[in-house]
């Protein structure tokens, strides 16, 4: 890294703050509105790629990339509820968090590769969508078992129908029906603005994040390992998923991020109504108090160095 | 007119639950409900509301002393213990008494 | 300090009304007031609080029994059938009775 | 259209959100912040425009825009009242709804426009401005009548005070006084950014649309009927009016635009206080529910339909 | 589950004082508290809530009696000359004693 | 002036709604959101430029302007105490907030720099933060006494921390770590959206302004003479300092606005809570009342007009 990347540093400046107990925060509807600004952004971008796509092609991708999702909340699940001690609930709770995605990551992600001018396959924000959802399915069975009440049609209400999704999928409807050329008009505020906003937005997220550090106290140091190791070995998934598709350079890295990347917003709100006893406190600690700061800060140029270096033929 | 007591029930509750707590509150039969958005700090620490997971709403329902009864008796049984919420009850005059 | 009655008289109504409210509040002799914004539902709809035409406002006055009387006199009168809004009415203990 | 414009698929998108109950909402600071955008965009760009012009030009036409709307409620009220046997308040109220106008509307419009090159003469948020306000005068006589006791002083204030006159009237006084070129430093936030604001802005107008679709139901057909009905009758007098004024191909779609749109912020907040009699779920169905949508997706392109037709001598 | 009485003690204060009375009140011995934003008109004049200097914050605290007349003592002593505030209480009943 | 500056009409604007009653406002989340972005872009603007100076060679400057800072509270304070017949501690507090500094009148003064195309030391925002903190020490000191038992704790937390200098701190920080190239990416949010961005902020200062002549009434004509008086006193410091140093026309303009403004955050809220005695009405009611408009409307050219004629050779 040559010069230093603006972006982390309001995230470093919002951490710092929060530490010193400083007064600085966002007001939540603002820090609503620029998470719409990027959902929406990102959503477009791959939207209006996707048009160039031809869609069967991209199946067999699509379908793996569910695949891993389901797959890694079944990796962690033992490592949580065997290792880590913690009841049932709270172990598929955190399983379905890594299970699934982080915009945020996956924004800072795209941030950095601009930054260096490397491109990937734009339709990764497909990705995205399909990553959000298996984990949720796989970590409610795992939590309830499958021939449970659970409200199920709650479930689906609450998942596809929560802001990210409908975002994250409005935006890729409407950028695939009007195409690049299309969206020029709202490009000023969609993509000439999408780095000031993530700046702030992460200047936001680091207040969050230095709020979670508190409860890392309490809850030990076996979530801070998991929170450590667990996107190691979903940048690991990812990185291979990547290689047998023989993606780009850029695309490598985020799908390594992906992968990498546990969810803060839909899981959380999700296990929130559907299993209600899991604890929110541990997995957003984890989530947010130690993976996204560690994938943020150190994790990306990393899976950046690994990816780079399969490239280049090990 | 004349005054008449009903009961005044204070429910402030983690705001994910917003959705399915008015619901079932109509379905228990209270005529209303008003909203407000909340912070705070209790068993469950700090919920200082700066985004949706830390954020509380408290949720006013004036109505007869059955539908209170239903409401706390719901509360308790479905929400107190997986929820971060408290709940209160008071008397309040009010006017139209068939309103509530 | 010697603690004394009052009376906490709370007005939830729609938004648009809140001028005009607070006018007539002080002029009946209220020596303060306290607004939040609030949502909700009734027997008008929902109010969802997204808009202007949407949104409620929670009006809290600390008074004495005159002044509450004339209060909910004039709400009663002028708003009643035309607005959406409750009103309730409390009894609270202040420590500065002078100020109410 | 060869292509669709984005910015009516956010309201799509966002009607679509609301049908199926998805949580998604802007936060309200933020949308009345993206209204005051639009509103002093509005009026800065007319503004501007107004420098180049000989006002005394203009006050035929001005005089002209506002005897329609004063006479459209007065084509309104007795097929509200009469056919509709709304009561008078209602039939009233509605009726100022009509022939007052939505910067909402008008906004996609010129957006409508812009996306496919077509000018329109630049003044014409001067008649956005004349519009808002003898529907309501008129409106309020038809409820009253005018010997009444009604609280005019208040109500000049609500109307002339109100949001939107202040912000479309002060932006045009801005841009009058600073002209085009001394507009160029603050254009980056107002003109560049225009198109998006507007689409995250239409985004919650169809989440409000959508809220109002629930209440039609309940006032059955009639007001359907008058919300798609009026708008025609209202840009058959905007195109008259036009042609008239023997104005531009956009500057004819523009002004059917105007008299076809419905009022959804100032009318019903003047009439809230003057005449609380009045149910606003019945105008704001109508005007929300109806007729917006109906503009927005359907009436601006039969607008320019007929402007074409009009002008290339019928 | 049996109602017990519990006070429930509300503050209105200018929002500059939010960190330093919401410590004071968790080290009087209040379990929790719950904030939301306010604005308001009293003695020292209309406080719009348009800026930080004119908001104003709604504090509730439910407790014991006890806990209670140490936070109206304190803030008695503490804040009331300088401050713009009020503060009123209440009885409210609540179904888990112990948590209050 | 040619032309107009539009980002000053606004401010006008708003004066004007909020003395006719209008209910114009900007919700409180906006108008906070918009500070933090003009105090973030102020602080990244003078940090990128950091970079390029040697920081040696400025102390000198830094001592000279904290001094400033010290000094101009000890010369209000009695004047106030005095002549103005204030109680201590309003004294005190009313000279703490003319000896610290408006970061909204630096940004319009930047503004209006900018707009003639006047340069200066791109490094002036270090001056702002520094001119933040000596005049609130000065001023509890002078409310006080020094052998107190002041919560001095506090008073550092709440000064060194609180949202102001955090940001501008933090804005500093990253600039100076990423320079001007390295800001490109957010630059569309922080540097090109700046004044409109400012005229919005000047907008609800109108209102805010508005509201505080209300309470000018009660006070009497000493605090408006007062108000007028002592920002000509800071600026001739202001302008005596630029000298010294030989700064630039725009550099001597903006040290003589600094010293000239008072300031509305960061004091009034140390104040608070600290000397909670002093009646924030006196000290509020002159700052933005009197001393904000003045600056913004006259001050500004005012001091461009000196610094030219200073720079003239006299
Ligand atoms: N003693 C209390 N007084 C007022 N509000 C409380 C109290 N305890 C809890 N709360 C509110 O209820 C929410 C949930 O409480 P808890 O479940 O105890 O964490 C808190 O975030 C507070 O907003
Ligand atoms: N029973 C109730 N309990 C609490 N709030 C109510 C109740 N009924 C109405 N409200 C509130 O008062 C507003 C107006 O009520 P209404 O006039 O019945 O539509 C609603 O939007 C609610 O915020
Ligand atoms: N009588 C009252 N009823 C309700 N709220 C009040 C009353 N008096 C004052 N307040 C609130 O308390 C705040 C401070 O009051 P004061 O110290 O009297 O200026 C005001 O801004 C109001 O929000
Ligand atoms: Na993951
Ligand atoms: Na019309
Ligand atoms: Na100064």
């Amino acid at each position: 890294m040559a010069v230093l990347d603006p972006v982390i540093l309001f995230f470093v400046l919002g951490v710092a703050a929060g530490l010193m107990r400083s007064e600085l925060r966002l007001p939540a509807p603002v820090y609503e509105f620029l998470s719409m600004v990027l959902l929406l952004a990102i959503g477009l971008k791959g939207g209006a790629e996707l048009g160039r796509q031809s869609l069967p092609a991209l199946l067999p991708q699509v379908a793996a990339v569910a695949a891993m999702g389901a797959i890694m909340p079944l990796l962690a699940f033992p490592v949580l509820h065997v290792v880590g001690r913690l009841k049932r609930a709270d172990a598929a709770a955190i399983a379905a968090h890594y299970g699934s995605v982080s915009v945020g990551t996956f924004a800072v992600a795209t941030a950095y590769l601009t930054y260096r001018d490397i491109g990937f396959e734009a339709y990764m924000p497909v990705f995205v969508v399909i990553l959000e959802i298996p984990a949720i399915i796989v970590g409610v069975a795992l939590a309830r078992g499958i021939a449970m009440e659970t409200r199920w049609k709650r479930m689906a209400h609450e998942v596809l129908l929560g802001k990210s999704i409908v975002l994250l999928v409005g935006g890729l409807l409407i950028g695939w029906a009007v195409g690049a050329e299309g969206l020029q008009p709202i490009g000023f505020l969609f993509f000439d603005l999408f780095k000031g906003v993530l700046a702030l937005f992460l200047l936001e997220m680091g207040l969050i994040a230095a709020g979670q550090l508190g409860s890392l106290r309490h809850h030990g140091p076996f979530l801070v390992a998991f929170g450590l190791g667990m996107p190691l070995v979903g940048a690991a998934l990812g990185l291979g998923l990547a290689a047998a598709f023989q993606m780009s350079l850029g695309g490598t890295v985020l799908m390594a991020t992906l992968a990498a990347s546990a969810s803060y917003i839909a899981v959380p709100a999700a296990f929130r109504l559907i299993v209600p006893e899991a604890n929110p406190a541990l997995s957003l600690t984890a989530s947010l108090g130690v993976t996204f700061p560690f994938n943020i800060l150190a994790g990306i140029p990393f899976y950046h160095h690994l990816a780079a270096r399969l490239e280049g033929g090990l | 007119m004349p005054r008449q007591v009903r009961k005044l029930v204070t429910i402030i509750a983690e705001a994910a639950l917003e959705g399915m707590l008015l619901e079932d509150v109509e379905a228990l039969g209270a005529h209303g409900y008003t909203v407000t958005e909340a912070r705070g700090k209790g068993s469950r620490g700090v919920r200082a509301g700066s985004w949706e997971a830390s954020s509380n709403i408290r949720v006013e329902i004036v109505c007869d002393d059955r539908t209170a009864d239903a409401i706390i008796h719901h509360v308790e049984e479905r929400y107190y213990r997986n929820f971060a919420m408290i709940l209160f009850i008071s008397d309040v005059d009010v006017l139209r008494p068939e309103k509530f």
